[in-house]
């Protein structure tokens, strides 16, 4: 497994479908780079030629340019082409051409103060039935212990493993307040909403280590609210995913939350 | 004002209009309380009660806050307000109903 | 400063008169001194983040011993006071600094003057909305000492967190009903002196730049901070009286159900809220787009390039601002239509802020460009909010904001507009009219020095949150060395804790400055010491009550510099 | 405003020659249109909860429709002798205008206490804001749209007793007045009918 070193400018994409932000978030500060640096040429220009110094006089008359008219239309039509040919068709992508579920690892996520717990429907593939109500400190997000389907269901907490080159389908919501699930080198953000289940997808194109962030205020553990991510080799994950079953001797799964990422006073 | 010509005589004509006014508002709320008993469809039901209140709504601009013969300014603004009202309202409701929730 | 100035002509005593003053003059130097006062605390509050940004976890020396051991428990600051003093900052810094100081105090001040009116159309109300303010801004300070510290869920309030919150974000609905009303009652009272009091032939379209924006932007808070009011009213039922507007059904918060009846949205608080939100982004800007017009106007000797195009595009921008605020809610998970809806207006709304920035440039051209300190303020102000403007580009595009939203970048970009572009403009506004308002000139060293060392730890401050926001960082984060992708920008979060500091430092030089000049500046010799156009030169220094001499009379747009032919370089508005 | 001031300020008695409208009537309707907002907000909020909420009660199943409709008649007689008072002013009467301001202040007060025994029915029910959002929307909309016929109340009061001094030194000024704060009282009234249908009828 490799580890990623991070550094300034972009973290390394590590996704298929996020080159598509990549590409526009570049493109975007050229733009911004050559009017900026336009506008700047020309202001310092003006600043320099046009200083008062005696013997200098104003002119009334207004500069007959076409110049800004220019500027604008070359303006609109560059945020045009932006907007229809790029940001358009790759937000429609990511938002509406979700794969389908039987052909991508199927996962929830639900955000809480302040862990991501990461619910995976196991062998069956079908997820156990959830209520509030059967909520404890063993059983995270109330799986329904009378719901057989929910037996092999897999719960791990801040630990998102997924294989490499597959679609990932997640479901994010929250049990509290709203959190917002980010993974810098996948290019995936998203409000984790209660009351809301909204999907998401990704597909990883390498394999590494890497960190779930929380991006949205959500108390005083913000900053805690730290996951893991592993993307893996398809045997890795099938053997990652052997020992989490393993583990479920007593259902529904009892994730129990490290110390570590408790901070000691919950709002 | 802007009431340039009220005449003790206009103002006599004034009220016998709010007193029309006012008997047309009742009559109009008798309907709509009626309509509501009559177990209509929801989207009907609605439909009704709204266009009833905005017609005792009118009268009300309409005669009572004397909006049929304001000024242009009054009603620039009340445009401009009622396009920003309707801007919160719908969009905000097309936006809510369009979340991607499973 | 008129508070000490003896013109006693009249027969009001001194509460009335520097007190409950109705005098849009008085008002608008409290609004001034009130929302210099709210800034400065802003300011600070943000001085104290970056040191448990820079050194995070460190015990803070000195000052971390003399702050509430709940607050600062030796000397390290909390999650929840850093928290605590995100919210503040922001709400302080928006409503109850840059707002006042631009709607309140020059619109206040400046509004009347321009448009030839003896004040505003309802002085008292001016003076109740004044009032309103300042006790909003005493109910918003005062919850630093509750026992469980102010609010603490971000100037945005989200609920739940903001509904379930235990610190004092009741105390911050209440003061924000307070804030609006304020803001309401003085946009009322902008818009109706504007429509009528203006002087005889100042036409819509021979008025300054300055007074078009102040109308624009109280269009927009009369009417989008309505919705804001309804979502606090509905938050504080929440809190208060236990409804679930904002609190859906099976809420788990730490382990147990919360205990309401659910059905609630959490959305709906954004949209209401970002429905108020987005327009006073142009409530803040705006204001400062006029400031600076005048200012170059006046100082490069020429009239404004585009002055129509000008007025179009704030009006417009004023108008796109009611139809683009979705664009800080893609990531919430609407749908394509909707965000493709809210794009497109966002691109939409930079085409008149092009328009803006390009014109006031061009209007340099041909000039005799004088440069004074209110007027290196204005300059610095085009650049600063070019980046500003322009970094909001790839936000406003739903794809690119995937990967920017709610990182550093935001911060960046919003802070840029705000900052050193909206700051810098109150600044050069305060170094033009002292004059007019006191009869005396700010020290024009003093001034150079604040304005270069602001402009440089300025841009220190502001510039690597891009390096930040690109490198993934998340706002809001007591500990942002938490995550490795943070680790490796930590670097630029001590330069800008420096910077912040240099910064506030700087700031010391505009009191002192503010404070000297005010008694021993240097007298102006006439009552048009910039040699302007506009009305308010034409007035007495300091204007007294009612301002004119005579009643003015207009016979000419507001930028005559430089007409061919005068006997000086410029022919003020009032002389035919 | 003092004496000085009114000198001062144009058009505070006789519309401006080009808008046509005094400074009062143009800053209440502005005023109004910040109401519009207000209420627009809280509607759009309950039109959004609703929709999402097949649980949502009928309001004519859960609240009293009879004690509503009276409280409607009253608001809408009260806007009546709200304009009749400006209309007996417009017409030299005086003593009119005294006779139905005072109506209309105690309908506006019959309304509160019609409200008030609502509301102490709702609570002895134990139906609270904090029972569901139908309730929380119910006791928001209707409590703000009390606070505003309190409001309203309340500067009627003044315009009947103390403000009405001005009817000797300034007549035209106070008749302004008075169609500035019968504007309001409509609007209060014009939300109040939205708002029957839309909460105790649908």
């Amino acid at each position: 497994m490799d580890t990623v070193t991070y550094g300034w400018g972009l973290p390394p994409n590590v996704s298929a479908q996020g080159a598509a932000v990549d590409q526009l978030i570049i493109i975007m500060h050229w733009f911004m780079i050559v009017l900026f640096v336009g506008w700047g040429l020309f202001f310092l220009y003006c600043l320099v030629r046009f200083r008062a110094r005696p013997g200098r006089k104003a002119s009334y008359e207004l500069p007959q340019t076409k110049l800004p008219k220019f500027l604008e239309i070359a303006v609109v039509i560059f945020e045009a082409a932006v907007l229809i040919g790029l940001s358009y068709p790759a937000w429609s992508r990511l938002k509406n051409d979700l794969p389908k579920p039987e052909d991508a690892v199927n996962i929830h996520i639900v955000a809480q103060q302040f862990v991501w717990n990461i619910h995976y429907p196991g062998p069956d593939n079908v997820f156990g039935k959830t209520d509030p109500k059967f909520i404890s400190d063993s059983n995270p997000l109330g799986l329904d212990p009378s719901d057989p389907q929910g037996k092999d269901d897999v719960i791990t907490v801040n630990q998102l493993h997924f294989p490499v080159h597959k679609p990932v389908l997640a479901t994010i919501t929250s049990k509290d307040v709203i959190h917002s699930f980010f993974i810098p080198v996948l290019r995936v953000k998203q409000d984790a909403i209660p009351g809301m289940k909204v999907p998401i997808w990704w597909e990883a194109k390498d394999t590494g280590q890497f960190e779930i962030a929380c991006a949205q205020l959500c108390g005083n553990g913000h900053t805690l609210m730290r996951g893991f991510v592993s993307i893996d080799t398809p045997e890795q994950y099938d053997a990652w995913m052997k020992e989490q079953l393993a583990e479920l001797t007593p259902p529904p799964a009892a994730a129990t939350q490290p110390a570590s990422t408790q901070p000691a006073a919950v709002q | 004002m802007s009431h340039d010509a009220l005449t003790p005589e206009a103002i006599k004509k004034h009220v016998r209009i709010y007193i029309a006014v006012f008997v047309t508002l009742a009559c109009l709320t008798a309907v709509t309380v009626g309509v509501s008993t009559l177990h209509l469809t929801p989207a009907l039901a609605i439909s009704v009660a709204l266009f009833i209140a905005t017609i005792k709504a009118t009268l009300v601009a309409c005669y009572f806050m004397h909006l049929i013969s304001e000024k242009k300014l009054i009603f620039s603004v009340l445009f401009i307000t009622g396009f920003f009202f309707m801007v919160m309202i719908f969009i905000i409701l097309a936006t809510t109903r369009s979340m991607f929730v499973i | 400063m008129s508070e000490h100035s003896h013109e006693e002509h009249h027969e009001l005593g001194f509460i009335r008169k520097y007190i409950f003053s109705t005098d849009h003059k008085i008002i608008g130097i409290q609004y001034g001194i009130t929302a210099l006062c709210f800034l400065f605390f802003g300011f600070c509050l943000m001085m104290l983040m970056r040191w448990q940004l820079a050194y995070p976890g460190d015990a803070l020396p000195v000052i971390g011993t003399w702050l509430p051991e709940r607050y600062m428990p030796g000397g390290q600051m909390t999650p929840d006071f850093y928290n605590a003093l995100g919210a503040m900052h922001g709400t302080i810094m928006v409503f109850l600094g840059v707002v006042p100081l631009a709607v309140g105090a020059f619109g206040n001040y400046l509004v009347p003057l321009q448009v030839g009116a003896a004040d505003m159309a309802f002085p008292k109300l001016n003076g109740a909305s004044y009032w309103s303010y300042f006790v909003g801004g005493v109910i918003m300070l005062s919850s630093f000492f509750l026992p469980n510290g102010p609010a603490a869920s971000g100037w945005t309030s989200y609920p739940p967190l903001a509904d379930i919150a235990i610190s004092g974000q009741t105390v911050w609905l209440f003061g924000m009903v307070f804030l609006i009303t304020s803001s309401l009652l003085g946009s009322i009272n902008t818009i109706a002196t504007i429509i009528q009091l203006r002087a005889k032939g100042l036409s819509f379209f021979r008025m300054p730049f300055f007074v078009w924006s102040q109308f624009v932007t109280a269009f927009l808070l009369l009417l989008a901070f309505p919705p804001l009011e309804a979502a606090a009213v509905m938050q504080l039922m929440d809190r208060l009286a236990g409804s679930s507007f904002f609190l859906p059904s099976g809420l788990v918060v730490s382990g147990t159900a919360l205990q309401v009846a659910g059905g609630g949205n959490p959305v709906l608080w954004q949209h209401l809220f970002w429905f108020l939100a987005h327009p006073e982004v142009y409530v803040l800007i705006l204001p400062a787009i006029g400031i600076v017009t005048e200012i170059i106007a006046n100082n490069t000797r020429k009239p404004i390039y585009g002055y129509k195009s000008m007025v179009y595009s704030v009006i417009f921008l004023g108008f796109m601002s009611f139809i683009v605020w979705a664009h800080h809610m893609f990531m919430t998970g609407m749908g394509t239509t909707m965000s493709n809806f809210f794009q497109t207006t966002t691109m939409i709304i930079s085409i008149p802020s092009v328009v803006l920035v390009t014109c006031l440039i061009i209007s340099l051209w041909g000039g005799t460009i004088r440069f004074n300190v209110p007027m290196l303020f204005a300059l610095a102000w085009l650049p600063m909010f070019g980046i500003g403007g322009l970094t909001g580009l790839p936000l406003g595009l739903a794809t690119s904001d995937i990967y920017l939203h709610d990182t550093y970048y935001v911060i960046g970009h919003f802070h840029y507009v705000v900052a050193p572009g909206t700051i810098f403009a109150l600044f050069a506004g305060i170094y033009f009219w002292f004059p007019k308002a006191t009869g005396r000139m700010m020290n024009q060293t003093l001034g150079k020095l604040h304005f270069w060392i602001s402009l440089v730890a300025m841009n220190g401050v502001f510039f690597p949150m891009f390096i930040q926001g690109i490198a993934g960082v998340s706002r809001r984060l007591h500990t942002p060395i938490t995550y490795a992708h943070a680790q490796a920008v930590q670097g630029t979060n001590v330069f800008m804790s420096l910077s912040a500091w240099v910064l506030g430092a700087a700031q010391l030089l505009f009191i002192i400055n503010f404070f000297i000049s005010m008694k021993a500046g240097k007298k102006v010799t006439s009552d048009n010491p910039w040699e302007s156009t506009t009305l308010e030169w034409a007035t007495p220094t300091p204007p007294p009550h009612g301002n004119f001499d005579k009643v003015p009379e207009v016979h000419r747009g507001p930028y005559d510099y430089s007409l061919p032919g005068g006997a000086t370089d410029f022919a003020p508005q009032n002389i035919a | 405003m003092s004496e000085a001031q009114a000198q001062l300020i144009p058009y505070i008695d006789e519309p401006h020659p080009i808008t046509g409208v005094t400074n009062s009537k143009l800053a209440i309707w502005l005023f109004l249109a910040s109401e519009i907002m207000l209420f627009g907000a809280l509607f759009s909020s309950y039109i959004i909860l609703r929709v999402s909420d097949p649980t949502w009660p009928h309001g004519r199943m859960v609240l009293n429709v009879p004690l509503a409709t009276l409280n409607t008649m009253i608001l809408i007689t009260s806007s009546v002798t709200m304009v009749m008072s400006w209309a007996s002013l417009m017409q030299n009467r005086f003593d009119r205008y005294r006779f139905y301001m005072a109506l209309t202040i105690l309908l506006g007060c019959g309304f509160m206490v019609v409200k008030g025994f609502e509301y102490a029915h709702k609570f002895e029910a134990r139906h609270f804001p904090s029972t569901n959002n139908f309730y929380a929307t119910y006791f928001t909309l209707t409590g703000l749209h009390g606070l505003h016929v309190l409001g309203g109340i309340l500067t009627n009061l003044y315009f009947l007793f103390f403000g009405s001094k001005m009817w000797k030194t300034n007549p035209t000024q106070f008749a302004g007045r008075i169609e500035v704060a019968g504007l309001y009282w409509h609007f209060v009234d014009l939300v109040w009918i939205f708002l029957f249908p839309s909460i105790y009828l649908l």
